[in-house]
């Protein structure tokens, strides 16, 4: 048996079905624990005071606005290549769940900038790549709405993921590039480096981050099953008109 | 140089519309499509013609030697119809222009504007189109719509000539075009029989 | 129980305020859609007569 | 290929074809500025470098529906997809053909424009060099844009959406290259980096924009 | 009429209908322009009121089109013509429509972009205000610009030229009001006229609208 | 109630193309038009729909009786079958939205969006607008054009009806529609002879 064979929407159905539940409740316990932990049991930081609550919905929210991206396009590029149907869906499932966690990462970095920078919003090359993001977000889901053949619908938004790849990598490494701007640069991957994050905040972030892969796993898998449904039903809408 | 289609089946919006049609085209000959509306001729002819892809079976046919007309005729109304009729010639880097212009008793109108044409004229710029492509293969769709009764010969005219210097013609059609010698295919018969969405969304899930 | 956020109080309060609502709004969403959907189809598929069997999940 | 490129700009230049109305659209986001800001010149020389390139884009932007969607819904377009040209090579014809009715004339008469705005004295020579190595990057990329919703039945601000984002590098270090023209300060780095996105553009949309149009034709 | 009016709303909420993408457009324009003008907040506040304005009017522009241009393809608008509804009462509808389709949703959005464009607080109630009481005059008097060329394909850009010297006065005393309201001083004088203006614009254009529509038609 | 046209003139392009047609429609009488192509047909029926202007000579028809069908069947992508004809009923204030489905034979296709007919049903669906206007007397260009053979007697069957019911028909077309009882009227003998630009440009600047 090959892994392609869960690109079957029948397979898919099935083995989405028997994961989904333990997906949902995993997302949850870790959500839960995570985001009490970080918001009642954290410390202020002696800086910041108590905005470093702040980086436990940040800080998830972005790294998955940007990794719901990447899993588009790796989608995409399976409907491109093999023509998976479910691998399409998928992607269009995806985008909701993206945009919404570049929503939430864009208000709570506003939220964070006020007290921190001294203002909601600077044009730094992070931020701005960023919001270009969530505007590729807009527009691939715009695309998807607007073309009637589903599978027409399919090639030009996997076209137009492609494209967009662009700004997910800017906005992920974009500091990188310029070395300016008012953003930071990443430090929950240098663990171990000069200057590290305090271990009273890793701890609870790194179960929120997990809270929220798990969180955007359990959608787009539900979100996946919706659109197969869907498929199906104006499949068999229009056999019904046909025959 | 032969169009050869073996059980092929289109789709339209995500369904099968036609399966297992089968026929040959050789030069000089012509093959009428009829079938009531909606059986899917236009959908065969733009299979046919390359601008989507088969959902089963073959077209084999030499590349670049179909040429298509529909019901958009790909005129431009800002252009005289010696301009639109130049720009193809030169797209296929044909001439001939003015024979084309002659055959499909345009000459007259050579200097008018297409908007300001009827919608006959109109119809039969976009037929004499054809002729400048240099193509020996026309896929035609409902190419007289409009056309009265002395253009509708004029155009079956020009297809037998073009059938007599080697070419062929595929032509979908509700009327009478004069046309006895060619070859009859009603398409009612290839109607798919249960259109299956593609990706398996047909089965149930159970 | 509730922490002292001091003079951040808003900023903090709003965020978390915003995400779960958002968040929720989504899940929402997801659960009225898929429902809506699924209730569809299985109307359809009674309708044709040829579900073979009881949906999964 | 030639024949298709004079078509393109017979068509523009006839009555309706759109030539003149891209740089009139300029002309007046360059004169509507000031009625809503305001005139005072220090605020207009700032921002003059910025608006100007904004109102360029805009500009663009609006004749871009016109590169595909006409030859769609007259049918044109099925038939090039059918004739010896190869679609890629169609796609790069017209986004020529509109940058020479479009990018090509807004690059000239942007000085003008630049005096309506208050642009300080060394800005000028970096505007129409900004925009002389930008605008064909516009183009592409339009043309990218228009493609993939050449399907859409007035699609023009479905096709803004999707356009604009891939604007902004092009727009943010155009706009940089005037102001530091503007102000003395030395323009390469950003000159450079425009250069760059209009090659890349170039070389790589036309296959991109190719595909999109195949599979809208389907 | 009702039937007209529903009939247009949901064709604008079905798929490639162009609900929200005036929105998107004015959004876009809200952060284009930090990007080309820099990032400054002082320079932003200052010119937020103006450039919020002309993003709104240029968002209600590129819908315009789809006014009557669509009905006139089809044949629906021949159809409309001549069916027992008065065509004066056929342009009021579809100004209307494209009002709630355009104009309210940018009305109701131009808070959230204001904090883009790092707008002064006191200036946000009156930017709405200044937007609720505009757009409608921006709406008829695009109307009657879409009217007159209805008959020409994609005069997307002619139809802009034609229409933004109507909607000059609507922008300077919109503008005038934000930036007034931004800055506490009192708003009465260009509100009133701002009102006057859409007021006339209601009462009049519908008829010259139709007048064109009819000659077109010819 | 009758159509009456008298001496009319009327002009495409600043010339006029037809000159001095005159004829009576009664109720109950269906009158067909033939011509060639370009020599005017169109231009005559948009005249008496009073989409533009005649050029001499007079039509006279109670106000709000007629109803045209032409080549553009105002026909939106996005709405189905049915809500189409539910939005020209209410405009014109009357019902009747299922039957006229059932008479054209557009039932099984209600819920479908016209974008997804093929060129034939949506003509059918053009045609089935007639119906839910309530209006007396149908102008109508070249309505069968893409319509298959049983269509076209479908069609036929229902102007007779509404001829039966007291209205009257005006059909341009190149074809046969099987409408014995209809007269015919060849638009050949009155197309212009030297054809003279209104408003007296000719004979002007002499
Ligand atoms: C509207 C404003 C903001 C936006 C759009 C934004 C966006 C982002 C993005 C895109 C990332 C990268 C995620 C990834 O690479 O996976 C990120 C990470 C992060 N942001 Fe923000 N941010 C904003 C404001 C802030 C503020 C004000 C702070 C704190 C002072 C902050 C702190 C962080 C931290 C600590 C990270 C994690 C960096 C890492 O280790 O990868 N952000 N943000
Ligand atoms: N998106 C869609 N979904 C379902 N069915 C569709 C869709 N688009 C078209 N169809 C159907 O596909 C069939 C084939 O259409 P096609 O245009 O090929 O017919 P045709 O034989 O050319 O008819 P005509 O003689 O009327 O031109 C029609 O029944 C049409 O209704
Ligand atoms: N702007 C113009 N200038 C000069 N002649 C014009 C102009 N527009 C149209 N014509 C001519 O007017 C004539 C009448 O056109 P019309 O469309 O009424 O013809 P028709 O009888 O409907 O023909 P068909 O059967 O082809 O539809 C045609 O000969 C056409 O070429
Ligand atoms: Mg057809
Ligand atoms: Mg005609």
């Amino acid at each position: 048996m090959s892994l392609w064979e869960y690109a079957n929407p029948k397979k898919f159905m099935q083995v989405s079905a028997r994961v989904l539940p333990v997906v949902i409740g995993l997302a949850g316990v870790s959500l839960t624990v995570g985001l009490i932990w970080g918001f009642f049991l954290t410390p202020d930081d002696f800086r910041q005071g108590s905005t470093v609550k702040i980086i436990f919905i940040h800080v998830p929210t972005a790294m998955m606005a940007i990794n719901a991206w990447v899993m588009m396009l790796v989608a995409s590029l399976i409907w491109l290549v093999r023509r998976h149907h479910v691998s399409a869906l998928a992607a269009r499932a995806a985008a909701p769940v993206g945009l919404t966690f570049t929503a939430i990462a864009l208000v709570t970095g506003a939220f964070w900038g006020q007290p921190m920078w001294g203002t909601w919003w600077a044009w730094d090359p992070r931020l701005t790549a960023f919001l270009i993001l969530a505007l590729f977000y807009l527009g691939y889901m715009a695309l998807w709405q607007a073309v009637d053949d589903p599978d027409t619908a399919a090639d030009l938004t996997a076209v137009l993921c492609m494209v967009g790849s662009v700004f997910a990598v800017l906005s992920r490494y974009a500091v990188k590039f310029w070395n300016q701007g008012l953003h930071q640069d990443s430090t929950i991957l240098k663990v171990g480096e000069a200057d590290p994050i305090a271990p009273a905040y890793y701890v609870p972030l790194v179960v929120c981050i997990i809270g929220f892969v798990l969180l955007f796993v359990a959608l787009v898998l539900l979100r996946t099953r919706t659109e197969i449904r869907a498929r199906r039903l104006s499949a068999l809408l229009a056999r019904e008109r046909l025959a | 140089m032969e169009l050869v289609v073996n059980t092929l089946a289109v789709a339209r919006g995500g369904l099968t519309v036609l399966e297992g049609v089968s026929f040959v085209l050789a030069p000089g000959a012509a093959l009428i499509l009829r079938g009531p509306n909606g059986v899917g001729k236009t959908t065969l002819l733009r299979t046919l013609a390359g601008l989507q892809p088969a959902v089963a079976g073959t077209v084999s046919v030499p590349p670049e030697s179909l040429t298509y007309a529909a019901h958009a005729d790909g005129l431009k109304a800002v252009l005289t119809v010696e301009e639109n009729l130049q720009f193809w010639a030169a797209i296929h880097g044909v001439g001939g222009v003015t024979e084309a212009m002659a055959q499909m008793n345009l000459t007259d109108l050579r200097a008018r504007r297409a908007a300001n044409l009827s919608a006959g004229q109109k119809r039969r710029l976009g037929l004499a189109r054809l002729l400048v492509t240099g193509r020996p293969v026309w896929v035609l769709d409902e190419p007289t719509v409009s056309l009265d009764v002395a253009s509708v010969a004029l155009f079956a005219g020009v297809v037998r000539a073009h059938l007599a210097g080697g070419g062929m013609a595929l032509i979908a059609t509700h009327i009478d075009l004069g046309l006895a010698e060619a070859a009859v295919l009603d398409l009612g018969p290839y109607k798919a029989k249960a259109p299956v969405a593609p990706g398996g969304f047909d089965e149930a899930f159970t | 129980m509730m922490p002292d956020l001091g003079k951040y109080a808003v900023a903090v309060l709003s965020s978390y305020g915003v995400t779960l609502a958002l968040l929720a709004a989504l899940v929402a969403l997801t659960l009225w859609q898929g429902r809506r959907v699924k209730r569809q189809l299985e109307e359809v598929e009674s309708r044709q007569g040829q579900s073979q069997g009881k949906h999964d999940g | 290929m030639t024949a298709l490129l004079i078509r393109d700009l017979r068509l523009a230049f006839r009555a309706g074809g759109g030539f003149g109305l891209g740089l009139a659209f300029f002309l007046l986001v360059a004169v509507l500025v000031p009625l809503g800001v305001g005139p005072e010149g220090a605020t207009l020389a700032r921002i003059a470098p910025g608006i100007l390139w904004v109102g360029a884009l805009l500009a663009c932007l609006l004749s871009l529906d016109r590169i595909f969607a006409l030859d769609f819904e007259d049918g044109s377009l099925d038939l090039l997809a059918t004739s010896p040209i190869p679609l890629e090579g169609v796609v790069a014809i017209k986004a020529l053909a509109h940058w020479l009715v479009t990018g090509l004339p807004l690059t000239l008469a942007a000085p003008v424009l630049g005096v309506l705005l208050n642009l300080p004295g060394p800005g000028y020579l970096w505007l129409v060099a900004s925009l002389a190595v930008g605008t064909p990057a516009l183009s592409v990329i339009g043309a990218f844009g228009a493609a993939l919703t050449v399907g859409i039945k007035r699609g023009g601000l479905l096709l803004s959406l999707l356009v604009l984002p891939l604007y902004v590098p092009t727009l943010i270090f155009g706009a940089e290259v005037v102001k530091r023209g503007a102000t003395g300060a030395g323009v390469s780095v950003p000159l450079l980096l425009l250069a760059g996105i209009t090659a890349g553009a170039v070389a790589l949309l036309p296959f991109a924009a190719a595909a999109a149009i195949r599979v809208n034709l389907r």
